[in-house]
């Protein structure tokens, strides 16, 4: 519907076009690319702020208590507080440590994780760079981030901190590899490296109220369920938060940092989970396509907001729900299950995209083979991963 | 001078700098590194005359450049499983001190 | 347009200088690190956007890793990670050897005639790279994918095969 | 019973504990783990040598909370000392109380009223809920479950705790028995109050189960984790859920059938394997066996008096002669042994704490383990640093 948007869709443009008018033409592509540097900082700095305040209450609700509540009206000036107390208190490096190192992590983590907002369309009109190869760029600028936490872990001099950085770099090295071959499908079926061309690809109806989402297709669900899986071991969130599983090392990566560069860490810990969110809307959820066509008078942004602030939601459930994998159990589940689960999925995409000139009879065996093709191997595979594993029965003593 | 001979002085650069690691440092991995910068140097003539060639159409030197970082990838994974093994045997990654071949 | 062509190769040439002067190894390694990213900036700058996001996507996120894994897992001593000096022979020879090579690179650039082509930096689309990877050069993709998976089952077998500890892999 | 055999503890010719400096396999890594760690559990420290991040050896180091008890029982009246038994296990005040208030009582020969006994099983069991509640919380945090199981068992707790409150002052420092007796009579509200905390628990236990029993990481976790053979277990002197968790049908309130416990009917749950799974299902299913128990006790629970009117308390000076009390309370045999002299100090007087001779196996549980499953299986062994150190 381009001919009739509703002047909210358009309000970014407007907004741009107006900072635009009042601007010799040779400052408009620097002021823009400022502005919108400026806005994602400013729009991503604010939900991280309350995005810590969500968490500490979501977990607060499902454990039983109140969380934090004193700071402003139920809490909301908490985050504020909590910035004001991590930038007032006293930055410690060990005297053993790597004071370059020490001192690059955590800006390098941010850094990185603040790279790959750029390539994610936020709404119709809302993307800062349209790039053709947008999905690989993004996936570049998070490979680098575990490589601050190594930086991290290895800087402190501390051995904690050291077992951190091993189980990071581990961890890295098994789940990139899911997490790379779980997009492949989209990008198979939308034939597009380019972010807003799959976002394009997702468009429009079946039936006129089912939209054509990839994650509403057997592939395309598996695809989400191993991306989100391998993000949140990407972005360390629990159960698979090693790397600073706080009951065995202390902290992990973090044991050596105080002030406000502890604070950069968590920083880019939401940044990564936001920027691993959004792709995953946009890859798999539809980006900023409306579920239904009569809600297209919502504008596109906030469709995206609200499926974004449904998976980090989701995040903050799994957290307060799931215990902590083990460091071998972690890897034998990358290798062992979401690998081969994510190659079993690129034959099932394979059999989708040849099979779709099939006609309307064959379409529900279409779909029972590609159903069955992701689903076989999953319960096989799980099965084996969770061989020997399950309840048990006790004896009682004899009277 | 034309930037095509500017890449290419770089990339020359580059690649005395890798060898001069590869032959300097006496850290198998850091011999490895080296042989890597002279790859990444390579790669990046291909990338430089690609730009600046007369046929950029054909893509050749980013296809080039496409299959070197792959087979880098390659090298950098045996190799780095070989300096695992060596350390393994021998108790050391100095190439000086590695010299025998059975274990 | 060339000022940063010029900062790209400060970038690349400051970094790989000093990875090779530093001793202590993780330290190398990381400064090496930046200068694959030096050069992921010059494939951007260059217009090979796939080939430099490939760049980073392998040398930084994979080959660091298994870099620093290594380094690691073969951590030996108190200190860990600090190389021994070579002996100032090998050094002086090696500066010989960068410096001669790099002298008579450059010496062959500056005497080249080289009249390129100074037009706009040509357009390698993804979709057109794709199309000649697996048309034109299927062989070649195949082939890469061969050594690839050889690569990865012999890092494999080395790494986590025999030697005197019988134990399991890492 | 398994023959107990002390050659378990010796480290057998093939033992996987290997010394820091190895020349064959280079260095290992040497974590200090406490006394300022997360996951100790207080002040306890093991200093764990890892090679990658499995553990080859591991020695625990007690003695940061070390209080001089036994010494200061021994230079203070009997009754002077029934406030610090509650210091030692801080979560089962009234067990550790039972325990010592029956060790006097057969050194004085000292009869209880049957309302007291009644009373004093109705505490122990509600101790022994605690307890396990506790534990099953706390090593699910271990497991890195962040805090909502925890949170969970520490409202169940609450409702314990409240009633320790009303009836003896104290939320923890319960201080409750005497010797002959208990302190205060609960009334009728307080008994009404326990009945409601009794049928509410049953829920909540399938509830935390439903939780996590049947969770996959849970399973994963914990299932073949330190695995504890009976014959090490009774040559080390290991007693309570931990000894049953291992095969061995070992409870004391079967075995020696104090107070009043005979009358009650209740089953002992046994383990199979001894992992760190059957040690943490065995607390849940304890805690089902003690719902039935209360529940007893609170319907047959009879009038007359919470003291015995002849006991003395003040100026005890019993005959010259040794007693030993002992009681199954939730960690294991809590047990004091006492040498009278004649005078109104103890000559001699010995805590049998549980925690510790528990703890003394954990470097046979973690040895080849990561030291991810080390603290979740200190967390399974369930300590308590205040009765390991004294």
């Amino acid at each position: 519907m381009p001919h009739a948007e509703p002047w909210l869709e358009r309000a970014p443009l407007l907004l741009r076009d107006a900072v635009n008018a009042l601007l010799p033409a040779p400052a408009r592509w620097w002021v823009d690319s400022f502005l919108d540097i400026a806005v994602l900082l400013g729009v991503f700095g604010l939900l991280f702020a309350f995005l810590t305040l969500a968490e500490r209450k979501v977990l607060g609700r499902i454990q039983n208590r109140p969380g934090p509540n004193r700071a402003g009206w139920g809490g909301v000036l908490q985050p504020f507080a909590d910035g004001i107390k991590m930038l007032t208190k006293e930055d410690i490096v060990p005297r053993l440590a790597d004071p370059i190192l020490h001192f690059a992590a955590p800006v390098a983590l941010v850094a990185f994780s603040l790279m790959s907002f750029a390539v994610i369309p936020y709404g119709r009109h809302l993307l800062a760079l349209d790039m053709d190869s947008g999905v690989l760029y993004f996936f570049a600028a998070g490979a680098s981030s575990e490589l601050a936490v190594f930086m991290a872990g290895w800087s402190g001099r501390n051995k904690y901190s050291l077992l951190a950085a091993m189980r990071a770099l581990a961890q890295l090295i098994s789940y990139e590899l899911p997490l790379l071959l779980s997009f492949v499908p989209v990008v198979m079926i939308s034939g597009s490296l380019s972010p807003s061309a799959i976002v394009t690809a997702q468009g429009g109806w079946h039936l006129g109220f089912i939209p054509r989402w990839n994650v509403l297709t057997p592939w395309g669900f598996a695809g989400f369920a191993i991306f989100m899986v391998a993000s949140l071991a990407e972005s360390n969130r629990s159960p698979f938060d090693l790397p600073e599983a706080e009951s065995e090392l202390i902290a992990g990566h973090l044991t050596e940092y105080s002030g406000f560069k502890y604070a950069l860490f968590f920083m880019a810990e939401y940044f990564g989970m936001c920027a691993l969110g959004g792709m995953a809307v946009t890859l798999f959820l539809g980006g900023w396509q409306a579920p239904c066509a009569f809600l297209g008078f919502i504008p596109s942004y906030a469709w995206f907001g609200a499926k974004l602030l449904a998976l980090l939601l989701g995040f903050i459930w799994i957290r307060a729900t799931l215990p902590r994998l083990r460091i071998d159990q972690l890897t034998r589940f990358a290798w062992k299950f979401l690998v081969p689960l994510a190659l079993v999925n690129l034959v099932t995409v394979g059999f989708w995209h040849l099979s779709a000139s099939w006609s309307r009879g064959f379409d529900p065996l279409r779909w029972a083979i590609a159903i069955a093709l992701v689903v076989i191997p999953f319960v096989a595979m799980g099965r084996r991963l969770s061989a020997g594993l399950g309840p048990r029965t006790y004896r009682f003593a004899a009277q | 001078m034309s930037t095509l001979q500017a890449c290419l002085l770089l990339s020359s650069l580059l690649f005395s700098i890798g060898l001069a690691v590869a032959i300097a440092r006496s850290s198998a991995i850091l011999v490895l590194m080296g042989i890597e910068l002279m790859l990444n140097a390579a790669s990046m003539n291909f990338i430089a005359f690609w730009r600046f060639g007369p046929n950029p159409e054909a893509a050749t030197g980013v296809l080039f450049a496409l299959f070197a970082i792959a087979v880098a990838a390659a090298e950098a994974a045996v190799g780095l499983a070989l300096v695992i093994a060596l350390y393994r045997h021998q108790r050391t990654i100095r190439l000086q001190e590695a010299t025998r071949l059975k274990g | 347009m060339n000022a940063v062509l010029a900062a790209i190769a400060l970038l690349i040439l400051a970094s790989a200088g000093i990875a090779l002067t530093l001793r202590n190894i993780v330290r190398s390694v990381i400064l090496l690190v930046v200068t694959w990213f030096g050069i992921a900036a010059f494939y951007l700058w260059a217009g090979a956007e796939f080939v430099a996001f490939a760049q980073v996507l392998v040398y930084g996120g994979a080959v660091s890793m298994v870099v620093l894994f290594a380094v690691l897992l073969v951590r030996h001593g108190k200190a860990g990670v600090a190389e021994t000096p070579a002996p100032s022979g090998r050094i002086v020879s090696a500066l010989l050897a960068g410096g001669a090579i790099a002298g008579a690179l450059a010496g062959a650039v500056a005497l080249t005639p080289l009249a390129p082509a100074a037009g706009p930096a040509p357009f390698a689309p993804v979709r057109h790279i794709g199309v000649l990877l697996l048309n034109t050069h299927a062989a070649s993709l195949l082939a890469a994918g061969a050594i690839l998976t050889v690569a990865l089952l012999g890092g494999v077998v080395l790494a986590a095969g025999g030697g005197p500890e019988k134990e399991d892999g890492p | 019973m398994i023959e107990a055999s002390t050659d378990a503890l010796l480290p057998s010719p093939g033992s996987r504990v290997r010394p820091v400096r190895d020349p064959f396999h280079g260095d290992l890594l040497e974590v200090s783990m406490g006394p300022h760690h997360p996951s100790t559990h207080g002040v306890f420290r093991m200093v764990a040598t890892l090679d990658g991040e499995t553990i080859v050896r591991l020695k625990p180091v007690f003695g940061y909370l070390h209080r001089n008890h036994e010494k200061l029982g021994e230079s203070t009246t009997y009754l002077a000392s029934m406030p610090y038994t509650d210091r030692l296990d801080y979560l089962c005040s009234m067990t550790n109380n039972w325990a010592y208030a029956l060790a006097v009582e057969r050194l004085i020969g000292q009869p209880v009223p049957e309302r007291a006994e009644y009373v004093r099983v109705i505490l122990a069991e509600l101790t022994r809920l605690l307890n396990h509640t506790c534990l099953a919380g706390f090593l699910l945090q271990d497991c890195g479950a962040s805090g909502t199981p925890l949170m969970y068992a520490f409202r169940e707790r609450e409702k314990i705790l409240d009633l320790f409150e009303s009836l003896s002052g104290s939320r923890m420092m319960c201080n409750y028995q005497r010797f002959g007796g208990c302190r205060v009579d609960p009334g009728a509200h307080w008994l009404a109050a326990a009945s409601r905390v009794t049928e509410g628990y049953g829920r909540f236990l399938d509830e935390f189960e439903a939780l996590l029993t049947g969770n996959e990481i849970m399973m994963a976790r914990t299932q073949g984790v330190g695995p504890l053979s009976a014959k090490l277990a009774v040559a080390a002197g290991v007693t309570g859920p931990m000894l049953r968790a291992a095969g061995v049908a070992y409870d004391i309130r079967k075995v020696d059938g104090y107070g009043i416990y005979p009358r009650f009917n209740f089953r002992v749950p046994l383990g199979e394997h001894g992992d760190t799974y059957d040690r943490y299902m065995l607390r849940i299913l304890e805690m089902r066996e003690s719902i039935p128990i209360l529940r007893q006790a609170l319907a047959e629970i009879p009038a007359g008096p919470i003291m015995d009117p002849k006991a003395r308390l003040r100026g005890l000076r019993p005959k010259a002669g040794e007693s030993y009390g002992r009681i199954e309370g939730p960690k294991g045999e809590i047990g004091f042994y006492l040498v009278s002299d004649g005078t109104p100090n103890p000559y001699r007087y010995r805590v049998r704490p549980p925690s510790l001779i528990n703890l003394t196996i954990l470097e046979d549980l973690c040895l080849g383990r990561t030291i991810a499953d080390a603290v979740i299986i200190l967390g399974s062994v369930d300590i308590v640093l205040g009765e390991v150190d004294r």
